[in-house]
Parts: C-alpha cells; sequence; structure tokens
C-alpha cells in the first residue's frame, strides 16, 4: 500500500470494523495482492459482525471517527452460520435510530466482502473515504464530547470582559 | 501533604518494586517523585490511602509497610475490579497517584508493655503488617508477640518471605494455617480454619491485645473464641473496610449507620464494631 | 429600612448582573421544565414553578473536573482546576427550601477536610432567596424546620408583595453589598400585603422523636414495607437539594484524561458493592433505609442538622409515590 | 364483564367508572388470596397526597381490600415480576393488576422466557386511559389530563387476561400527540433532529429512572454500568448521555411494549417513548413485528428470514 501522493486538505478518520473468517481475509488479499486504497481506513477485527455491537459504532464516532465501515461474510457464508443474518437486522435497526436522532447515515456504511473479494474491498474503502472527505469531519460527536452541564462550565463567563463604558451605559439607562 | 488545597490531588509515586505474593495478590512498593513529600510523607499503622491508575480510577487499600520504614510507602491488592486490574498491568517505573494517609490508626502507644495476638486470613494480613513491623521494629516494648494467620491454601499466603522470617526469628511466635484441603505435601504449618487454630493456640489474654483482620465470616467466629480466651472487647482491635471514593466523609457511601469508616475508622475496637448499628 | 424593588427592577437587576460579568442563576424554561440555568437577561427569570432541579448544582455541579493529567515526555503531569476561575455568581428566585441547603451542605463540605470545590463557588456566591408562594402538595418545609418565608442560606430576601413587587431584606452583608451596589433600583417603603402562602398537608413533625425511632429501629418491617417498592433509581437523590453524595471517576486514557466528581444515589445497587462482590447494603430496603437514616438521624448526629429542606422533590418525582412525608408521619405518629 | 359487547365514547370518564374497576379487582384479589391462588397481589394503592396512587404488593385479603384503581394508577407493574426485583416476592404464583399496556409488557417478559404464564393471575384492566405526569388530579379523566401514550392507545382491552374489569370506555376525538410529534421531528432536517435531541439529552442526569422502571431492564449488570471496559461513560455528561440513551433505544428494540414508563418518570421531561416508538415502527416496517399481547416465539432482532432487507448493504 503506498501512500497516495495526491494531498488533500481533509483526511477522514475511518473505522472499519471487520469478521475475521471474510473481509479481515478479503482485506489482507487486497494487501497481498498491492492493491492500492486509502490509508484512511483503520480496521478492527472481530469474529463475526454478529459480535459488533452498535455501542462499538457510537463509540468509534465519539473517539473521533469521521466515518464508519462495518463488513463481513455475504448471507449465507457466516464462519458461525447466522452471525450475519443477526447483524443484517440489527443494523438496519440501528440506521433507523441514528438517523432519528439526526446523525447522517452516509457516514456508516455497511458491507459484506468475502475474502476472495480483496477488489471489492477497496472499492468498499475507497468510495466510503472519498464521500466521507467530501462531507468533511463530523462535528457532532466530538462536539458533544467537549460539551458540559452549565454548572460544570462557570468557569467561561469568568473570562468575559468587563467592559465599563457600556457598564455605565446600562446603569444610566435604568431607574 | 499536598501544596494545593485540592483534597483530591494526588501525590505521584513511582514503582519501585513489585512482588507477586500469590497469583493474584500484588504488592507494589511506591516511592514518591516529590522530594518534600518523599521526606514528609508520614502516616501510622492503620491508615489507608487513595491509590489512583490514571485513565481508571481510585482504588482503596490500606498502606502496607510499616510507619518505621520512611522512604517508601506499600501497598497489597488483589486484582478483581477496573483499578486493580489496571495496577496490575503497570510495571517498575510506572507511575501511580497516591492520596492520603487516611482515617484513624492503631493505637501503638497504648500497646506498649503488652502482649500483642494478630490474627489474619487471607488478603487481609496487609493491613496487620503495617502494625507486625511497627512493633517488630520497636521490639522491646512489647512483651510476647503471637501471629495467627490463614488462608484458603498455601498458595494464598501473602508475604511468604516474611513469614519464614517471623517464623525463623526468636521473638516472634508464627502459627500459620490453611483451610482443610488447602495444604501442600511440604506445608509445615497447620491445617484447619483460623478461630480453631487461634482456639488451639489458645494465647494468653492477661495483658494482651489482640487484632484481627479478615473476611466477615472469620471475624465472626474468631470474636467468639478470643472471647472464650478471655479478651475483653476493649482489647480486641479490628480494620474495617467499605467501598470507598472520597476517603475524606464526603461521598457518603462508606458509613455503617453513622459511622463513617473513612473518618472514625477504618481501626475500631470490637466494642465499637458491636455497638455498630446491625449493618455490619 | 425596609426597602421594595419592582418586578421590572428586579429583571433589570439581573440585565445588570450579567453585564458585570457575574453568572447570574435562577429558574429557567428549558425546554418544557423549569431549571436552575444561568441567565441571559432579566427576562429569562421564571418564577411560576419550582425548578425541576435543586439549586446545589451551583455548588455542587452534577459533574466537574477535579483535576486532569497527561503523560509528557513518559512522565505523568497531573494539573489541578483552576478554582480562581470559578466566576462571581449570583443565585435568583430560590425559594427556602434550595437557599437553604447550601447553609446544611457547608457542614459536610467542611468538616476536616474542606472541598473547596465547593467552597470556592459558596465563597463566590450570592444567594437572593424568595419568599415561597406556591407550594403543592407535596411540599412539606414546615415540618422540617423551614418555612416559606424561612431567610435561612439567603443574602437577600424577596417577598413577594400583592402589588407585584418584592419587599427586601438583606439577610448577610453580601446581600447588603448587592443591594448597595444598585441602590437605584431598589426604593424605601414597605410596600403593599404581601402575598399569602399555601398551606402544608404536612404541617409539623417532631423531628428529635423521629430521630430516636430511628435510632431504635434500624431493623423495622416498616423499611420492607415502604421500600419494598422502590425500584432503586436516583430520581430523588439526584434533584435533592441536599443529598450530596458523588463517585469519583477517570475518563480519558491512561496517558491523558480527566479526573470527574460527579452525582451518584445511594439507591443504586451498585453504590455500595464491594470489588469482592460483597454488598453491605445488598437490598432495595436498605439502600432506602440508609437514604431515610442518613437526613433524619446520621447527618444529624454528626453535624446536628437535618439533611433535608422539605422542598418535596422526592415526593413529585419517584417512579413509585414512594412518599418522604408520609414516612416521617407515619414514624411521626408511631406509639413506641 | 363482557368488555367487548360495547364501546363507548365520551367526553369525560367519572370517578364511578374506577370505583367500579376498583370493586372488581377488590373482589378478585381478596378471593385468590383466600383461596391461596396467589401468594401476592401486585395492585395500587392509595398515595397521601389526593389523586395519587402507588404500586404495592399485597399478600394477605385484608390488604387486598384496600387495592384501587383510579387514573393515578400510572405504573407499569409487571416490572415487579422481573429478575430486577428479585427476591420481593415469594415464590409461586402471583397475581397482577395489568392495563393493556402492562400486558404487552408481560407476553414480551414471557416471551423472553423470563415469566410463566401459569405463574401469574393476570387482573386486567379495561382502562380508558391514565393521567399524564403533572397533571391536575381531578379524579376525572379529561382530554386534558391524560397522559400522551394513552391518547393513542391500541389495548384499551386486556385480551388474555384471567379476569377483566371495567367495560370499554373510551374518550372521544383525542389527537394523536405523540404520532404528530414524531411526524415533526422526522420531517426535520438532519441537523435540526441532532440539536433536538442533544438539546433533551444534555438534561439528562443518569438518574437510571428509566431503566429501572422499565420491564424490559432486566439484566442484572447492565451495559452501561460496565467498567471493564466501560462502553458508555459513566459520568452525566452529554457525550455520555446520547450514548445511554441511543445504547437503551437499542437495547428496548424489538421489545419495547410502549408502556412509556420510562417517558413519565424522566424527571427532565425527556421524550423517551419517541425513541422507542420510532424503533418500533421502523421493526415494523421492516419485519413486520408489533409487540402485542401475546407471548410470541422470538423478537425480531432474534430471528432472521435469509431475504430481509440488505439494500443498504454494499
Amino acid at each position: 500500500m503506498h501512500a497516495e501522493t495526491k494531498q488533500h486538505d481533509f483526511e477522514p478518520k475511518i473505522v472499519a470494523f471487520v469478521c475475521t473468517w471474510c473481509t479481515y481475509a478479503g482485506a489482507d488479499l487486497a494487501g497481498t495482492s498491492r492493491m492500492q486504497y486509502p490509508s484512511n481506513v483503520r480496521v478492527l477485527k472481530f469474529p463475526c459482525t454478529g459480535r459488533i455491537d452498535p455501542v462499538f459504532i457510537l463509540r468509534a464516532f465519539q473517539k473521533g471517527a469521521d466515518g464508519v465501515l462495518v463488513s463481513g461474510c455475504h448471507p449465507g457464508d457466516c464462519h458461525y452460520m447466522a452471525g450475519n443474518f443477526h447483524a443484517r437486522r440489527r443494523f438496519a435497526a440501528f440506521r433507523a435510530l441514528l438517523s432519528f436522532v439526526g446523525v447522517d447515515l452516509n457516514r456508516l456504511q455497511f458491507s459484506w466482502v468475502s475474502a476472495a473479494e480483496g477488489g471489492k474491498w477497496v472499492d468498499v474503502v475507497t468510495e466510503l473515504t472519498e464521500r466521507v472527505r467530501t462531507m468533511g469531519p463530523m462535528p457532532e460527536f466530538k462536539e458533544l464530547e467537549h460539551e458540559e452541564q452549565w454548572s460544570t462550565f462557570a468557569g467561561a463567563s469568568a473570562d468575559k470582559v468587563l467592559n465599563s463604558p457600556e457598564l455605565k451605559e446600562a446603569y444610566d439607562s435604568i431607574g | 501533604m499536598c501544596k494545593s488545597d485540592n483534597i483530591y490531588l494526588p501525590n505521584l509515586a513511582t514503582i519501585e518494586a513489585i512482588v507477586d505474593e500469590t497469583p493474584d495478590v500484588r504488592t507494589l512498593r511506591l516511592v514518591f517523585q516529590d522530594e518534600q513529600v518523599r521526606e514528609n510523607f508520614s502516616f501510622r499503622a492503620g491508615q489507608f490511602a487513595e491509590y489512583s491508575s490514571f485513565g481508571f480510577g481510585e482504588s482503596t487499600f490500606c498502606i502496607a509497610s510499616a510507619p518505621t520504614r520512611k522512604g517508601y510507602i506499600e501497598c497489597c491488592f488483589r486484582s478483581v475490579g477496573r483499578v486493580t486490574e489496571s495496577l496490575r498491568r503497570l510495571e517498575v517505573g510506572d507511575t501511580v497517584g497516591v492520596r492520603g494517609p487516611y482515617g484513624n490508626s492503631f493505637p501503638i502507644e497504648e500497646f506498649y508493655g503488652k502482649s500483642l495476638v494478630f490474627i489474619a486470613g487471607g488478603i487481609a494480613l496487609p493491613p496487620l503488617r503495617t502494625v507486625i513491623w511497627n512493633c517488630l521494629d520497636l521490639r522491646d516494648k512489647f512483651k510476647d508477640i503471637t501471629i495467627v494467620y490463614g488462608a484458603r491454601s498455601e498458595a494464598d499466603l501473602v508475604y511468604k518471605h516474611e513469614l519464614k522470617e517471623w517464623q525463623e526469628r526468636g521473638d516472634v511466635r508464627l502459627v500459620k494455617c490453611v483451610d482443610p484441603g488447602g495444604a501442600g505435601p511440604d506445608f509445615d504449618g497447620k491445617v484447619g480454619f483460623v478461630p480453631t487454630v487461634l482456639e488451639e493456640a489458645a494465647p494468653s489474654s492477661e495483658n494482651t491485645i489482640a487484632l484481627v483482620c479478615g473476611p466477615p465470616i472469620m471475624i465472626k467466629f474468631t470474636l467468639p473464641v478470643l472471647e472464650r480466651l478471655g479478651f475483653s472487647d476493649d482489647n480486641i482491635y479490628t480494620t474495617l473496610e467499605n467501598r470507598m471514593k472520597c476517603g475524606v466523609g464526603k461521598c457518603g457511601r462508606c458509613n455503617v449507620g453513622n459511622v463513617y469508616v473513612c473518618k472514625d475508622g477504618p481501626v475500631f475496637t470490637a466494642r465499637q464494631v458491636k455497638a455498630m448499628s446491625q449493618e455490619f | 429600612m425596609p426597602q421594595i424593588i419592582t418586578e421590572q427592577n428586579l429583571r433589570n437587576l439581573i440585565d445588570l448582573l450579567v453585564k458585570e460579568a457575574k453568572l447570574v442563576v435562577g429558574p429557567k424554561l428549558s425546554g418544557s421544565v423549569v431549571l436552575y440555568e444561568p441567565l441571559a437577561a432579566g427576562s429569562d427569570l421564571t418564577l411560576d414553578a419550582l425548578p425541576r432541579r435543586s439549586s446545589k448544582e451551583l455548588f455542587f455541579p452534577i459533574c466537574e473536573d477535579i483535576l486532569s493529567y497527561k503523560r509528557e515526555n513518559g512522565a505523568m503531569k497531573v494539573t489541578d482546576v483552576d478554582r480562581s476561575k470559578f466566576p462571581e455568581t449570583v443565585l435568583i428566585g430560590a425559594p427556602p427550601c434550595d437557599a437553604g441547603s447550601p447553609a446544611i451542605l457547608d457542614a459536610v463540605m467542611s468538616w476536616d477536610y474542606n472541598d473547596e470545590f465547593y467552597l470556592e463557588r459558596r465563597r463566590k456566591s450570592t444567594i437572593v432567596g424568595i419568599a415561597c408562594t406556591k407550594g403543592d402538595d407535596a411540599c412539606f418545609c414546615r415540618a422540617v424546620g423551614l418555612a416559606p418565608d424561612a431567610e435561612g442560606g439567603s443574602d437577600l430576601f424577596l417577598t413577594p408583595l400583592k402589588d407585584g413587587s418584592y419587599a427586601c431584606k438583606a439577610v448577610t452583608d453580601k446581600g447588603q453589598a448587592l443591594v448597595a451596589a444598585h441602590q437605584n433600583l431598589f426604593a424605601d417603603g414597605a410596600g403593599t400585603e404581601p402575598v399569602p402562602f399555601v398551606d402544608q398537608a404536612v404541617e409539623k413533625l417532631d423531628l428529635v422523636k423521629i430521630k430516636k425511632w430511628l435510632e431504635e429501629h434500624f431493623e423495622d418491617p416498616l423499611w420492607e414495607k415502604i421500600a419494598d417498592i422502590c425500584v432503586g433509581c436516583g430520581a430523588c437523590a439526584f434533584i435533592c437539594p441536599a443529598c450530596h453524595c458523588f463517585d469519583i471517576n477517570d475518563e480519558g486514557s491512561t496517558d491523558d484524561g480527566v479526573r470527574r466528581k460527579h452525582w451518584d444515589a445511594c439507591g443504586f445497587a451498585k453504590f455500595t458493592n464491594h470489588a469482592s462482590g460483597h454488598n453491605p447494603r445488598d437490598v432495595q430496603n436498605k439502600r432506602y433505609r440508609n437514604r431515610i437514616m442518613h437526613k433524619f438521624k446520621y447527618y444529624d448526629d454528626k453535624f446536628g442538622k437535618t439533611l433535608c429542606t422539605g422542598c418535596g422533590r422526592c415526593i413529585r418525582a419517584c417512579p413509585v409515590g414512594i412518599d418522604i412525608a408520609e414516612i416521617l408521619e407515619t414514624i411521626n405518629g408511631k406509639e413506641d | 364483564m363482557n368488555a367487548k359487547a360495547s364501546k363507548t365514547h365520551v367526553t369525560c370518564i367519572e370517578p364511578a367508572y374506577y370505583e367500579a374497576i376498583t370493586e372488581a379487582i377488590r373482589k378478585e384479589a381478596v378471593q385468590i388470596l383466600k383461596d391461596e391462588t396467589v401468594v401476592g397481589v401486585v395492585g395500587y394503592l392509595p398515595g397521601r397526597r389526593k389523586g395519587t396512587a402507588s404500586p404495592a404488593l399485597v399478600t394477605t385479603a385484608e390488604e387486598a381490600g384496600k387495592l384501587i384503581f383510579s387514573p393515578a394508577c400510572v405504573n407499569n407493574l409487571s416490572v415487579y415480576l422481573t429478575k430486577a426485583k428479585k427476591g420481593v416476592l415469594k415464590k409461586g404464583k402471583v397475581g397482577i393488576v395489568a392495563k393493556g399496556c402492562d400486558m404487552r409488557a408481560l407476553a414480551g417478559l414471557i416471551t423472553e422466557s423470563q415469566l410463566q404464564r401459569e405463574e401469574l393471575f393476570i387482573i386486567g384492566v379495561v382502562c380508558p386511559g391514565v393521567y399524564g405526569f403533572g397533571a391536575e388530579r381531578t379524579g376525572t379523566l379529561t382530554e386534558a389530563n391524560i397522559a400522551r401514550k394513552c391518547r393513542e392507545c391500541s389495548v384499551h382491552l386486556p385480551d388474555g387476561a384471567d379476569v377483566a374489569a371495567g367495560t370499554h370506555t373510551e374518550l372521544a376525538d383525542l389527537t394523536p400527540e405523540e404520532a404528530e410529534e414524531m411526524a415533526r421531528i422526522e420531517a426535520m432536517p438532519q441537523a435540526e433532529r441532532w440539536a433536538f435531541w442533544k438539546e433533551h439529552f444534555s438534561r439528562c442526569i443518569r438518574c437510571m429512572a428509566c431503566r429501572q422502571v422499565c420491564p424490559f431492564c432486566y439484566c442484572e449488570q447492565c451495559l452501561c454500568d460496565k467498567n471493564r471496559p466501560q462502553a458508555v461513560e459513566s459520568s452525566p455528561r452529554p457525550a455520555g448521555n446520547m450514548a445511554w440513551h441511543l445504547v437503551r433505544a437499542m437495547h428496548l428494540a424489538g421489545r419495547c411494549g410502549g408502556c412509556a414508563e420510562c417517558e413519565r418518570v424522566c424527571p427532565m421531561d425527556i421524550p423517551l417513548n419517541l425513541l422507542n416508538r420510532r424503533m418500533a415502527k421502523e421493526l415494523k416496517e421492516l419485519y413486520d413485528f408489533e409487540a402485542g399481547l401475546n407471548p410470541v416465539e422470538k423478537g425480531p432482532l432474534n430471528q432472521y428470514k435469509e431475504d430481509d432487507d440488505q439494500s443498504f448493504i454494499k
């Protein structure tokens, strides 16, 4: 995987949750076949898509991911028979939830990539990376990380400047 | 200890040595990084501290080393929770935070001229070990010293080297024991539960103070034995542990009735414990 | 000399204080609930309902950093929070059951060890209390020794008058200073008649008797009877003006993060759970008993005060309708 | 007591209606305790304050004679039968007073093997509705004080109960406020939706009342209490709050019976039922699943079909 020479203003962070049996092997194949794909993706390996809890996806966004990819075996190919079938329903529901609370689903991609589909892995990763790149950084969860309840945050107003002419004007205008 | 008035701010300490007492119990020897703190830190036997593993939080253990040995402190813990497991992952040279010392202590001066019986079970030896060494370092101030210590199995005995040392020195009577079924082929101690072994050992109660620490079940069966041996409730000391967060009487979880273990304890006499509400 | 302030001038006062760069906190409509929140202008002040959460969060925030840590060049560095940055604060519009709570909490926050986070905020705040003319059947402040017109805890105390203005009384020097600095908003005079108070269903309790009963009835069928239905949430504790239990947790990585102190509640099953799995308060009624005992016995034992202001919030909020006033009345009415 | 015979629409429901149900419940509860059909009955007793009620676990006929039903009987009592309240009730068959919405929870718990139907004696209530939080408690139920969930109730009749108390009566012309609110949110631009929920969640104080009253939150170890590893921040800050509510909505998807207890008990008035309802709607659309009064073999997220929609997957 050679680094792309082209420079971008924004390099999105993409987290990929993949199953070890298919997609991880597929990504591996892409690597050993010396296919090129964006280096923005960080791959996390799981036994099965059925093990990929929606909370992991949330956590990824919270910790700074701009896009998340979840990928596993094609339906019928699950090493554990039905893990990906269950995952499919769960992720369909989770997408609806995320959308309802105002998360742009374009940042979340699901795919089936088998151990033989190194090319598909490259396509999926490239497409998601480029799409998220045009969308820019994901601000929502990151901003939330730094938000506080007002009482915690009470220090902020101390930085306000005491503007005496304005204050005097205010005094004068009353009473 | 801290220069700041922030009571939650820990002093930083470096792990100087690690000793694995049992497969899941570990001792950390800690040296304060700040020179002033290192020189001025003092505590009394029985006090505890809040140890922090950064990123995981704080945990409460007694200070297991003797106050008479300056320059370092030791803590001993079993890894059972988030903080203790993370402390276990630390290596020599890593940094931990230490807040303390907190709580009351054993009134060692009042024990001068008396005999002492230490009774401990399992992981509860560290809170007494600090007193044991404190007393051994001032050996001539006390009469007979007896240590009855037991654990579930031979492997669960902590401070094995020190047990050996105590066994070998002539001025201490060490009775060690393991629960039935817990002894290896070469075990040189007794087999039986601590209360039973204590009754067999039958230390005299005359002018003697008993210091007991162990799991609630052990305490429950040990107190009647001590009573039979003639110890009055005022001459039996124990140290309690409850879940704590602040260590300074604010967070509201360590109380047993109106007694805050962190402030009014952790050291109590049996009379005080019995007077506490039935919650204990 | 008695003074009065018109409602408009009370709002003007808020505007001025905001301009003086003070943090002005008062009841404000936030979404569909009234909460104590920073007021951006006098017009934000909402005095028709008791805020859902008490004003304790002004001094004891729901969650606050107590330190931060960072590994720099391999060495861990711990940084204290700059408490001098805490703003000068004015709390406006707190009824006696809220204004009175810091006076109770000061004791636990400053016995032996001082919680400077709380105390610094206390030092920097002025409390403008207001006599309570609302109240409902959950209120029982009179029963715990307060009253709708109790000035305790307030620096400046306002009494709503029938013509819509407020009679003012400077209770402390801080209150005096607040009036003095904005003298042109206040007028001399006693004003019209005050707005009458609402009657309370639970008027008077014998707290000494209750404490004595609690002392003698650590084990009592009452605890199972009232607390078996408790579902173990923290609603009562979190909205209580006097509950002060907290938890301390680290958030962040092992190299960079903060240590935070945040509200905790004795009703949670894990509150006292030891790492070993042993839990001294293993069932819900023991946890509920601790709540009552702490408020009406333990706190009194330690600090000579009752840890309750009778605001009634826990009664209104309890998901299963546990009524602390009813429990106190029951105990109060017991013969033995 | 043939509830199905007729159905009336009225503008207000008088106290007499609830008194009749109260009588029926008392009669039944006293009977089953006397003949030892059950070891206890979970019902409602009046509170100290006028027009309030709270859950009660009664074990004697005498106490059972004091049970009530009124518009203040808002609680979903099935929470007392779950593991979360382990040990409070003696082992054996238990009687429970259940409204239609509560019965959906019972059905769900039976589906999840948490309860067995034979262990229950269900005293069903033909419920015309209960008070909303903070509504005026006059004893009469009207359009002004009815709970939001009751406006769109589809389970007035407690089908499947051992006995049913009451005659089918509903308030006329109730606007479906919750459905309208949901449509409003769904129609918002994405950023506005985020702002809406962010504002609500940032008020959350993590009192966990939503979890504690939920019949389906019976896990002995909640994911959100776990700290090895920590999945959801435990401190009550906006980030952790958002994560907590999303995790909870996800865990309830396909299980929630729609009793809206979480929303009712929220001291900060977070419209939590909207989340659950949105998930229910999605699962209905995708997998034609609806929480009902009858236990089923498996929930929608515990099963699959090979030809499930996967248009969102590459």
